[in-house]
């Protein structure tokens, strides 16, 4: 594997995660969560762990995201933090 | 300094998915909006999954599938080839887990919803406290 | 001595127990005080059956369950406890006829409750009598405790709910608070609770672990009602008449006092409490006991608090007579537990006859009513006469142990809290009996035409006062049990 | 068919919990029966398991006949046998009394309620039974999700804002429990209990385990709400409906306390744990403040349920300190406790439950009169209060007995004070209950017979269990010394004074 | 409280980088974790179960017990779902359908409705009315094959990576997507929630079931070699066919959660409109 890929990618991921916890908008909330899980399988691909990668970007990026927007859908996007 | 290069180098995404995880858990102590603690909540696992895929990796070795080809017998088979495989199975479960708690933690909040209209818990504790 | 393994002391405790249920089921009355009398008759019966063979120096032992080694649910009957059973068996017959009378001429609520909760308190009571080691002895405290809860708090009014929250306070509190610990001290010092001849501490070095265990313990059995754990007992003095009359007269306080004396006996032992010297400091605390409980009754109107008071300070009579560690006044103040239980309970009697007959609760308003009930003021005056210990009633041959003992153990000061006190008794008695008698007609609140209260109320307390003055001239056997208890 | 009682133990709930939540869309009169046949396997498994670690000592089982380390095995001692014949037998009798309740409370949802019980009861039953520290972890995670949900179910003002500080707090304890073990495997490489236990101590002095170390007892000490971490257990107890809390409560903290104890013993030795970290002390003052921390907020409620559950959150200060008192005595006391513990809430959580059904509050003023309304609920709430005070012959007043012992044993006078402590703050607590049931209201006709027919009592299916659990209560208690001779003893580790 | 959650944070940080000292470098062939038990796995896969895939057989046959479990916590979760959200008796409120031909929109009151297979009405969704012809054709197109890849992901678990899970969970992803292009309703329509509970319940039924089989065969629970007594073929390709069997399974149980977890959600547990 390639370093400066893997620093990149651990890079973004972390950029991700901050962002998904600081957005002030729920849905976005949900969009970034599904990057940062997104950046996540890639990094797990990266390390050659395929199947918990591809779990990952089946359940974390799809699924969860769908689950996320529904639930933003039947409740609020507004938050204070 | 030497060997603190060495040890940042040798370490270094373990010191990551520990930022991950500090990451979440402050998110699930200091935010205030129950939605954002469940995604701190997920952070902090996801982190997790992270150090147990960094504990099986190998340099220079393969994803864990077989070849048929390289015959029978331990003698064939290289382990030293072969990223260790059980971390990956182990985190398998523990991503099912994360997203059954996600799912849960989600119908548990749209319930607080119907309930209060907000998904802030410091007006969830102020409707509470006025009744 | 020879000991017999027999189910007798089991089925002393068991008797009472298993009438529970057959009084709560019974619907009619009379069917239910039938089940209390047989209970009671079959009690004393089984009590009776064993006395000639302690007083021939046997011992009947019976273990239930042995939950730890050293530590088991064992009876064992002495001389001691069969003294105390004795007491108390034969009076619970009195006091239920008593409480029949007591309990239907006021109509009371609730009555079998009553009973049930009255026959568990006197099984609790034997199983206390005839328990073989400290473990036991607690199980049983704790049980009596709980069973006269219901009794105290009879009436379920704010009065009662205040006492009820008073003696739960002092008893279960001292008893888990100093009792508990204590017990678990002893038994990681000595692997063992059997009360043994001479003491299971026999051979402990440290004096002041030693002086915390006895103060622990001496307090912690707060039913002695030493001071300053006494409040309880005018406090209880709600309850029923019977109740203060049987519980508080003979059951609670009894087994308060003969808890302490088990230990003196069983778990320090005579030898280490005069090697250090604390036999004295005891003596010291019931004496203080002794003055200020009958000073205190000296102030009191209300006739049954007076009593409560009187109690007090007698109760410390039998731990003062223990604690002087010479044989007689060990004997005088184990005979003491017997004497004053009947003088106590004729004078408990009167009073309850008396709010029966009468409704009157206080001595002002009591002048002249020997004229109304001759019958009960002379019964009064004959339990007076026991607990104050003059002749010729039972009482006297106890104080007048106690006297012997503190000669022999040459405590002056002892001698003359004991003559004190006994004025001060003379004090607090008398003048009720004279008001009742002899007064001028003008000052009479009661007109002179005889109106006794009701006939169960009255044979009861003839009875108890007639036992007071025969054991003026039969006291022998319960001296034949005190020797055997203080020499084994 | 005996070798096989440890995996039917867990599996047969297992596969009725899935056979119920089918029969849920087809025919729901048949859930609960079913439900009923699969716990008294389990109890029957695990008492016939009891006998046979009593006969023949440690039972292996493993799972697709692979060997540990490499596949996932059973392993029962007699500790596992013990806390499995409490936990099954818990479940049984409050599933018999949970039926009414359920009925009147959730008509439509019963089936699936009865799956979610079963499944966790099934959760608990395998935590204890397994010896794989990853195996744990999954069955962990099934226990609190099925207790998120039942909490849930409560009172819908409460219980979901209740039950997801709940799932937050939860999580982050099981997370960290994971994140230990995931700090053991990349240390030693294993799963396996026994394993783990033969490649530590070489590596005893490394800071890995330690923190390893550190992080299973702080998941841990969350999971099972030791003081300061017990913020979460109040409220999800005090709103979950009365037929999960009944047998939430009793469980899922013992359980926990017995997670502590597998790992104190099985995976990091005693060895490690008493002597090449002392810690011991510092637990047991911990333990103190949490007693006395828990008896005195105790003290503050006004609500029967919300008392009780602080009740609880001392129960766990007697547990945990009992064990980190470090000799046998105090062990021994603070397993026997989490039998007797379990009974004693279970008593209690019925006798709530069964006031619950008639009075449908539980706050102090609505206990008014109930001595005269329903006599039997209160006679089984009154011996379940005198077991907490800790009264012989009750269970209560042994183990208290085996702690204090211990306690003056390790010389740690603090502890023992905790404990006396806190049982006279029960006299309180309790009695002020009784009070309230039994002079208010004030009777106003005193001195005339009280009337008849003044008596409504719960359904027999919810009496009959609570008067059983009253008695077991009594029974244990006599026979506690056996318990811990035969059976408590042998398991406590060697080289502990 | 922001204060003590970062202090909280930075001491748990401070001990976990104090504890990352003594941790082997990273991607060390030979620390404990690579050297003690793995190498057993990726060894005899081959040889014991005939899977290449070796996450697969450690998955599905070493520690496929814990698998049974993490399926459960998923029928756990669904079921969870389901008991928490789920509202039977549903309170009649005004329904919208809109004239094809036209567009108009018009509100039913109260219980009355249009039936739903009316030619020239269609129901529409109150607050979120998705009518978009590209979209729905897109995925009535797309749909198909994305169950054809999931069942393939399903089948190649063996050799590739992916199985019952990932497929199940893709499989279900198909359901998903048709309810939000078209709406619940249709979804719902062509799976029942009857069919959706019970094929939950199938699913993990079906795993444990296998390994009640193999207990009832005579061996210990899910050691598949016992499979071998029944059916035709030899003690390590049983292993093979075990493990596809506890796999679909797994696929089944998955693909049903996650449809009943969306839609309960969605619906807030009403199963009448929906995203």
């Amino acid at each position: 594997m390639i370093p400066q890929l893997d620093i990149f990618i651990l890079t973004l991921v972390i950029v991700c995660a901050i962002a998904a916890i600081s957005v002030k908008d729920l849905l976005g909330c949900a969009i970034l969560f599904g990057a940062y899980s997104f950046m996540m399988c890639l990094l797990w691909a990266i390390m050659g762990s395929v199947d918990v990668a591809f779990t990952e970007a089946s359940v974390g990026a799809g699924v969860s995201t769908v689950f996320f927007v529904a639930a933003v859908f039947r409740t609020t996007r507004r938050t204070k933090d | 300094m030497e060997a603190l290069i060495h040890h940042v180098v040798g370490k270094y995404n373990y010191w990551l998915y520990i930022i991950l995880m500090m990451i979440g858990l402050y998110a699930m102590i200091a935010k205030n909006n129950l939605i954002k603690k469940l995604v701190g909540m997920n952070i902090f696992q996801t982190a997790i999954i992270l150090f147990y895929v960094s504990i099986g990796c190998k340099k220079g070795a393969t994803i864990p599938i077989i070849e048929e080809h390289a015959g029978m017998g331990e003698h064939a088979i290289r382990v030293a080839d072969y990223i260790n495989p059980l971390p990956h199975v182990l985190m398998l479960t523990a991503i099912v887990v994360s997203v059954s708690t996600f799912g849960v933690a989600l119908a548990l909040a749209v319930k607080i919803y119907q309930q209060y209209k907000t998904l802030e818990e410091d007006e969830i504790l102020m409707r509470l406290r006025e009744k | 001595m020879e000991v017999i393994h027999s189910i007798r002391p089991l089925l002393a405790v068991l008797v009472s127990i298993c009438a529970v249920p057959l009084i709560a089921s019974s619907r009619k009355e009379n069917i239910r005080e039938m089940w209390t009398f047989a209970a009671a008759i079959a009690k004393f019966l089984i009590v009776v059956s064993m006395l000639p063979a302690v007083l021939r120096g046997t011992q009947f032992s019976y273990t239930l369950w042995e939950f730890l080694p050293g530590a088991s649910i064992e009876f064992k009957v002495d001389s001691l406890g069969m003294l105390f059973a004795l007491v108390a068996s034969s009076l619970w017959i009195i006091t239920s006829a008593y409480s029949i009378g007591y309990m239907r001429g006021l109509k009371e609520h609730s009555q079998s409750r009553y009973f049930c909760f009255f026959a568990l308190a006197l099984s609790a009571t034997i199983g206390v009598a005839f328990s073989a080691n400290l473990l036991t002895l607690y199980l049983f405290y704790e049980m009596l405790s709980l069973a006269t809860y219901p009794l105290v708090t009879h009436h379920q009014d704010p009065e009662a709910r205040q006492s009820g929250r008073k003696y739960l306070t002092y008893i279960l509190g001292t008893s888990i608070g100093l009792v508990l610990p204590a017990m678990l001290v002893v038994y990681h010092l000595t692997g063992s609770l059997e009360f043994s001849a001479h003491g299971l501490l026999a051979d402990t070095t440290s004096k002041a672990l030693v002086t915390l265990l006895l103060l622990m313990l001496l307090f912690g059995f707060a039913k002695a009602a030493i001071m300053p754990f006494h409040a309880w007992l005018p406090a209880a003095m709600v309850a029923p008449t019977p109740v203060s009359a049987l519980l508080h007269a003979v059951a609670v306080v009894k087994v308060g006092v003969f808890s302490i004396v088990r230990i003196l006996t069983g778990i320090f032992g005579v030898g280490i409490l005069s090697s250090f010297h604390l036999g004295t400091v005891v003596c010291y605390i019931a004496s203080f006991t002794i003055l200020v409980g009958s000073l205190i009754a000296l102030s009191q109107d209300e006739l049954k608090r007076r009593l409560a008071f009187s109690t007090i300070s007698q109760l410390s009579y039998i731990v003062l007579g223990v604690a002087l560690l010479s044989p007689k006044g060990m004997e005088g103040g184990i005979v003491h537990i017997a004497m004053h239980a009947f003088g106590k309970i004729t004078l408990f009697f009167c009073a309850g006859a008396i709010f029966v007959g009468t409704g009157k609760k206080y001595i002002s308003e009591m002048v002249g009513i020997g004229r109304r009930m001759p019958v009960t003021m002379a019964a009064f005056f004959v339990g007076a006469l026991s607990v104050i210990g003059l002749p010729p009633t039972g009482g006297f041959f106890s104080k007048w142990y106690l006297v012997l003992g503190t000669l022999e153990a040459n405590q002056w000061p002892m001698l003359v809290v004991l003559l004190l006190s006994s004025l001060l008794n003379a004090a607090y008695f008398l003048p009720v009996v004279y008001k009742a008698f002899f007064c001028s007609d003008e000052e009479a609140l009661f007109e002179n035409k005889v109106q006794e209260g009701p006939v169960w109320c009255v044979a009861p307390l003839v009875l108890t006062a007639v036992i007071s003055l025969f054991l003026f001239f039969y006291p022998d056997i319960f001296f034949r049990l005190a020797e055997m208890a203080v020499g084994m | 068919m005996s070798q096989h009682y440890p995996v039917l133990l867990v599996t047969v709930p297992l596969l009725s919990a899935f056979i119920i939540s089918g029969l849920s869309w087809v025919k729901k009169s048949l859930c609960f029966p079913v439900a009923l046949v699969a716990l008294g396997t389990s109890v029957f498994c695990a008492i016939g398991l009891l006998f046979k670690v009593l006969d023949v000592g440690v039972v292996e089982y493993h799972m697709g006949g692979w060997m540990p380390p490499w596949g996932i095995a059973y392993r029962i001692d007699l500790l596992n046998a013990l806390v499995l014949v409490a936990v099954s037998s818990v479940a049984l009798v409050n599933l018999v009394a949970a039926h009414k309740s359920v009925q009147r409370d959730f008509p439509e949802k019963k089936g699936i309620f009865y799956a979610l019980y079963v499944l966790f009861a099934m959760g608990l039953m395998g935590i204890t039974v397994t010896g794989d520290v990853f195996n744990l972890y999954v069955l962990l995670e099934i226990a609190s999700l099925t207790a998120y949900a039942l909490i849930a179910l409560g009172k819908p003002d409460r219980a979901p804002l209740a039950s997801l500080n709940y799932v937050f707090i939860g999580t982050v304890g099981a997370c960290f429990y994971l994140l230990g073990i995931g700090y053991l495997y990349i240390m030693t490489g294993s799963l396996n209990m026994a394993d783990i236990a033969s490649l530590l101590p070489p590596i005893y002095h490394s800071k890995a385990v330690l923190v390893a170390f550190i992080f299973c007892m702080v998941g841990v000490c969350i999971k099972m709400a030791f003081f300061p971490l017990h913020t979460w257990l109040p409220n999800a107890y005090t709103y979950a409906p009365n037929p999960a809390s009944s047998v939430i409560a009793p469980l899922m903290t013992k359980v926990m306390v017995y997670v502590m104890i597998r790992l104190v013993f099985s995976v990091f030795l005693p060895d490690f744990s008493f002597h090449v970290l002392h810690i011991g002390p510092a637990l047991v003052w911990l333990a103190c403040l949490a007693i006395i921390m828990g008896s005195l907020l105790a003290l503050t409620q006004r609500n029967l349920k919300k008392m009780l559950t602080y009740i609880i959150v001392s129960e766990i200060g007697y547990m945990v300190g009992g064990l980190w008192l470090g000799n046998r005595l105090g062990m021994s006391g603070a397993i026997l406790h989490i039998l007797n513990d379990a009974i004693m809430t279970l008593c209690l959580f019925l006798a709530v439950g069964n006031i619950a059904y008639k009075v449908k509050q539980v706050g102090f003023e609505d206990l008014k009169g109930l001595f005269r309304k329903m006599p039997v609920t209160m006679a089984g709430f009154v011996a379940g209060a005198l077991s907490v005070i800790g009264v012989p012959p009750t269970c209560g007043f042994f183990s208290k007995w085996y702690l204090i012992s211990g306690a003056i044993q390790a010389g740690q006078y603090g502890f023992m004070a905790a404990l006396l402590f806190s049982s006279l703050i029960n006299i309180v607590l309790f009695f002020r209950v009784i009070e309230i049931a039994y002079f208010e209201p004030m009777n106003p006709l005193h001195g005339v017979a009280p009337k008849r027919g003044i008596i409504e009592e719960v359904p027999l299916s919810m009496l009959i269990p609570l008067l059983l659990v009253a008695v077991s209560l009594i029974v244990v208690g006599i026979y506690s010394g056996t318990i811990v001779n035969h059976i408590i003893v042998p398991v406590l580790p060697k080289g502990i004074g | 409280m922001k204060k003590i959650g970062f202090i909280i944070v930075c001491l748990s940080g401070a001990l976990l980088l104090y504890a990352t000292q003594d941790f082997p470098r990273w991607g060390d062939p030979n620390s404990p974790a690579n050297t003690h038990v793995s190498p057993r796995y990726i060894q005899k896969t081959l040889e014991e179960t005939d899977v290449p895939n070796a996450v697969t057989s450690i998955l599905a046959d070493y520690r496929g017990y814990d698998t049974m479990f993490e399926t459960t916590v998923i029928f756990a979760a669904g079921m969870s779902c389901l008991i928490l959200l789920r509202v039977f008796k549903r309170k009649e409120e005004d329904r919208y359908y809109r004239h094809i031909s036209t567009g108009v929109t018009l509100r039913v009151k109260g219980e009355k409705t249009i039936p739903e297979k009316s030619k020239e009405f269609e129901r529409i969704d109150t607050i979120w009315t998705p009518y978009d012809l590209i979209i729905k054709t897109v995925s009535r197109f797309l749909v198909p094959f994305i169950q054809l890849f999931a069942l393939y992901v399903l089948a190649h678990g063996h050799e590739s990576p992916g199985g019952g899970f990932q497929g199940g969970v893709i499989f279900g992803a198909s359901f998903i997507i048709l309810a939000i292009a078209f709406d619940l309703r249709t979804a719902l329509r062509r799976f029942k929630e009857k069919t959706d509970g019970l094929l939950a319940a199938l699913g993990v039924f079906i795993y444990a079931g296998i390994g009640a089989l193999c207990l009832l065969l005579g061996g210990n629970f899910l050691n598949y070699k016992e499979l071998a007594r029944i059916f035709p073929f030899n003690k390590i390709e049983a292993r093979a066919y075990g493990i596809l069997g506890i796999e679909t399974g797994v696929f089944i149980a998955v693909m049903a959660v996650m449809v009943c977890i969306y839609v309960n959600i969605v619906s807030e547990g009403r199963h009448d409109e929906g995203l």
